[in-house]
């Protein structure tokens, strides 16, 4: 049982392509590190270069106090469960699980036995002797699982388990990969570009953009409190409203409203408010910060009506808000007062792109 | 309508095809009355086995069969064992040189089997390898590789990478990985490339002609040719179906042995994970 | 490491396959004295272009270029316009005999062209064909079928289908269709397998040799390696290498004229939406 | 404009295939419809029939009063977007765009006024003379759409035209196509496989599976009063709890608790209880309907936690319900009490998986 660790990661291609730029941070036992980002940000090369398909440019890995930088894959005790499963489809989902053992010369015996208790935890007892190709889309994805816990690796890495899957499948796969890998008691490195997986399974995400780590923190504060606009639109869904508004004096100006300024030293000429769709409300008589307009579309998501909102502006160009607001009443074309709650509102700079702490 | 015009087009196409194979097939059985009469007779109403047993008899027929069943394996795993690796290489690697290494290749196709042969023919007689399995077994496998090459190549882009990263990451060193997971996933690309370079070599004539004189070293389409022997006016038609009939009989053989493999490695895509 | 290996296969494989070709090409500027030389001149000090002079004013080379450029162009249109419609039938009816008809065409081309060459030889014979380009356009066309439907097939198959669909939705007819939008979607693959028909065709020697003997019908292997003439004995290395060369010329040329084409006719799945 | 019906559509492929088995539907102008199902519930073979690429085994499509059943697709006057986008790759964004006017000899000038026209209306003025090859997913999504803008269809037909976007753009795009179909006030039909977009999207959806409309309901009713024990699992992120559970008088035994069953004539041996994760909730002292049980497992979607929840059982197997809780509490681990409001609960029979209504 050992900590992972990433110091100053780097891979250049090319001048030009550089998917990694300086990429630092480390994983204990117990954690389950998500790095979470759109394709290109760099994720799915950090993990290889974890597991040691592809050598840093630059940079140093860890694990426990051994560099294992240039360590060949097979030698790292590290299992990887890919995209695509990837599974060898000539064997049979038996060979499949013992073939990482077999070459490590592990027993016969104690192969035969790792295997059935992985097939038993995964519910595959039965599809021992079938080949890949005869197994649906979930069942080869506890497979690629089953191939990668038989190891008992110190490190497990998977790159996208879940993109195959369909919608219902796969939040079930989730909680019982979140369960299986909370067992094992090792550091575990997921990637993904979809930020609900991230937030429903790490203890720690790594929210990657442009070969940097543009925050990394627990769930809940990566959505409570996005480090820069990057984080804030990308995690949370519906999006946050990011707006970009004129200041004036201490407020910012939202179409005829005005929105209070957080405490900040020099008051900029432009400024970004983000606040979460579904903590924008229908304003109530004792709130102070309130905002008109008409509504100009509502999408009903079943829980919640997700109603975009044109702000009442007498500038040429209108703003809109989009919030969550219950079902319980029809919205469509309605003149709306709404409450933009001042704890909830989060503020950017616009040239940086970092978020603003008073 | 339109089903019945496209259905109208591959049965004309196989007509076509076939038709001189099926002739070769019905003159091998008929007797030499009916192959001369006139008007032709297409379906014979008597056959005849003589064809056959008179070419055992009066040649060391199996002697040529297995002069070329030698020379195509051998021909054969050379350009197999050369070509995979080159084309791994070329799928793989994607250097920048690639589309120069393959269109260098495809250009080589280009040069006429006939006149280059000639310069061999030079290169063979300086060599003293007249008259040598050798002088057979160079060309066929110089003249296979390319094909062999641009077929495996593409064969090896469509094998999922994600393979070859999981096969390392659980352990198998390059070897390892090569024999036990990409060889099985290829083998049906490399029975169907190896299938064409055996037919190649197994049929091939003018160099077999050429470079071969000995009787006993001759390879069957040599000796199917010169079954004519004495006269040159009056063409065996009856002995000469036999023995193209007999020559391709192997070929065939191996191929229904293969077909799974030939069927999969012509349908591109075949490997899933 | 692992690279070095790779690239050590690959130039191993150009130089094996590139060697006749260069040898060729060098020995056409070598001077007589320099080719005739011992030791061997590998690369000539002097060149001269006499041997290509030679060939234009001794023979008539532009009439065996025509000849050879008519029949390849023809039985190329053929083979495409015969098989392009059988492959499209194969690939997107997807009929259940289909498998069985892939079998019978991969069959046919077990056959030696040898032995069923002289089969052809007995109906050129009784139609009067010989010293007829159609001896030559037919056997070309039916040869290359067989490869032509195989290629062109698996291409069809990688098409997207919701191309069609959405021509059929926008108004296009069945025709209209196949002109308008799957024919320039094919080029590549047509481009290609028609080259490789070509090619075939230009350099084939036995039936070329066999069927035509008027002198003004002859090919361009044929009549250069007819070029010994006079005396069996000496070979005339200079102007069969310099017709070697000048008979791979065009060919050259037209791959580099539709290399573009060719490239993504050899790189699968080079359509994308 | 027109109405589109289909009457008893079938179609059979052989005797084991046959993917629509007896499907009736009308859409009328203004009406947007979405066929929402798994994949090989029959929804995009049906879509398929209407734009006339299969034909029907059996059943009549009609188009106002016209049987168009067997009509050629070119014919019907239909657009349709692909999944695929099915661009055609050697011609312009110009001539895509143009290439069905063109088929029907429209003038000239009117051609480029309407392709002008739809590129302003789609942004895509700046790309009319790219090819498909050079746009990004989005741009080939807004090139697709304006193919069957442009011809001003009496009925337009989509294919699942968000699923090859990522999860953000497919947000914004859902929006656009919301508004730019509305506009055009004729019906449209369109399928997917993803719940959000066919609530979000449609005034109408029906639920296929199988074969057969399952539900064909607004999307309210479709939420909130699922016909069957498969609309109301496939309906619905997070899943809607699903439990089999025996009946005892006039009660449903979840573990060790009651809850009282519907005003049911008989009452079966068991029954399945249905209740989304959102309306369970912590129980309050007022709250008569409530069961205890042990969290374990948490898991982080943002604006919720998804937490599952043992219920206490004396019996062997345990029961897990899961509930939408808020994130201010950290839920892991928790003995906890859970309301689950009657109005909120739905009743299936085991049997049929139909909803039991009193």
């Amino acid at each position: 049982m050992a900590k992972l660790e990433l110091k100053n990661l780097n891979k250049t291609y090319t001048p030009k392509v550089i998917p990694v730029k300086d990429l630092s941070l480390s994983v204990n036992d117990n954690e389950f590190l998500t790095l979470l980002g759109p394709s290109g940000c760099g994720k799915s090369t950090t993990l290889r270069m974890i597991a040691g398909l592809e050598e840093p440019t630059h940079g140093q890995i860890l694990l426990g106090s051994e560099d294992i930088t240039f360590k060949r894959p097979g030698d790292r005790n590290m299992a990887m469960v890919f995209q695509s499963y990837a599974l060898y489809p000539h064997m049979s989902v038996y060979e499949n699980l013992a073939s990482g053992l077999k070459l490590k010369k592990t027993p016969r015996a104690e192969i035969q036995q790792r295997v059935t208790e992985v097939a038993q935890l995964l519910g595959l007892e039965d599809l021992l002797h079938r080949k890949p190709g005869q197994l649906s889309g979930g069942q080869r994805q506890r497979v690629a699982v089953g191939r990668a816990l038989v190891r008992r690796a110190q490190v497990y890495l998977l790159d996208e388990p879940l993109s195959n899957l369909d919608a219902l499948l796969r939040e079930r796969v989730r909680a019982d990969i979140k369960q299986i890998f909370a067992a094992q008691k090792v550091p575990v490195v997921y990637v993904t570009h979809d930020q609900t997986e991230a937030m429903t399974l790490s203890t720690k995400v790594a929210v990657l953009n442009n070969g940097y780590v543009q925050q990394l923190d627990p769930p809940e504060r990566i959505y409570n409190n996005p480090a820069n606009l990057f984080v804030a639109g990308f995690v949370g869904s519906p999006q946050m409203n990011l707006l970009t508004l004129p200041c004036q004096e201490s407020y910012a100006i939202l179409g005829d409203f005005k929105v209070l300024l957080p405490d900040i030293q020099t008051v900029p000429p432009q400024i970004v408010l983000g606040i979460r769709p579904e903590y924008v409300r229908v304003a109530r008589p004792d709130d102070t910060q309130t905002i008109q307009g008409r509504v100009y579309l509502v999408e009903n998501l079943g829980m919640y009506n997700l109603v975009s909102v044109r702000v009442a502006s007498s500038d040429s160009e209108p703003v809109s808000v989009r919030a969550l607001l219950p079902t319980d009443q029809n919205w469509s074309d309605v003149e709306i007062s709404l409450a933009l709650p001042p704890q909830n509102v989060h503020w950017f700079d616009v040239n940086s792109g970092d978020a603003l702490r008073n | 309508m339109k089903n019945i015009l496209l259905w109208g087009a591959i049965a004309l196409v196989v007509v076509f095809c076939l038709a001189p194979v099926m002739w070769q097939l019905l003159t091998s059985f008929k007797f030499n009355q009916d192959i001369a009469a006139v008007p032709t007779v297409y379906f014979p109403t008597r056959i005849t086995l003589n064809h056959y047993i008179e070419l055992f008899n009066r040649r060391p027929f199996w002697r040529y069969i297995l002069n070329s069943a030698f020379i195509s394996i051998i021909s054969t795993t050379l350009s197999l064992a050369l070509g995979a690796p080159a084309a791994y290489a070329l799928a793989r690697l994607r250097p920048w040189g690639s589309k120069a290494i393959l269109g260098g290749i495809f250009i080589v196709t280009l040069f006429p089997g006939i006149l280059v042969f000639l310069g061999l023919l030079e290169i063979i007689q300086r060599l003293h390898l007249g008259n040598n399995y050798l002088a057979l077994i160079i060309p066929y496998t110089a003249i296979n590789l390319p094909l062999t090459i641009l077929v495996l190549r593409s064969f090896f882009q469509q094998l999922p990478k994600d393979l070859e990263d999981a096969a390392r990451v659980d352990g198998y060193n390059t070897l390892q990985m090569l024999i036990q997971i990409l060889l099985p996933m290829t083998l049906p690309a490399l029975v169907t490339t190896g299938i064409l370079t055996f037919i190649f070599a197994w049929n091939e004539f003018i160099f077999a002609l050429t470079f071969i004189t000995r009787e006993d070293m001759k390879t069957i389409p040599v000796a199917a040719a010169q079954l004519g022997g004495a006269s040159a006016f009056e063409i065996p038609y009856g002995p000469l179906a036999a023995a193209t009939i007999i020559g391709t009989l192997p070929l065939v053989l191996l191929v229904l042995f293969f077909q799974r493999q030939i069927i999969q490695g012509l349908t591109a895509g075949a490997v899933k994970g």
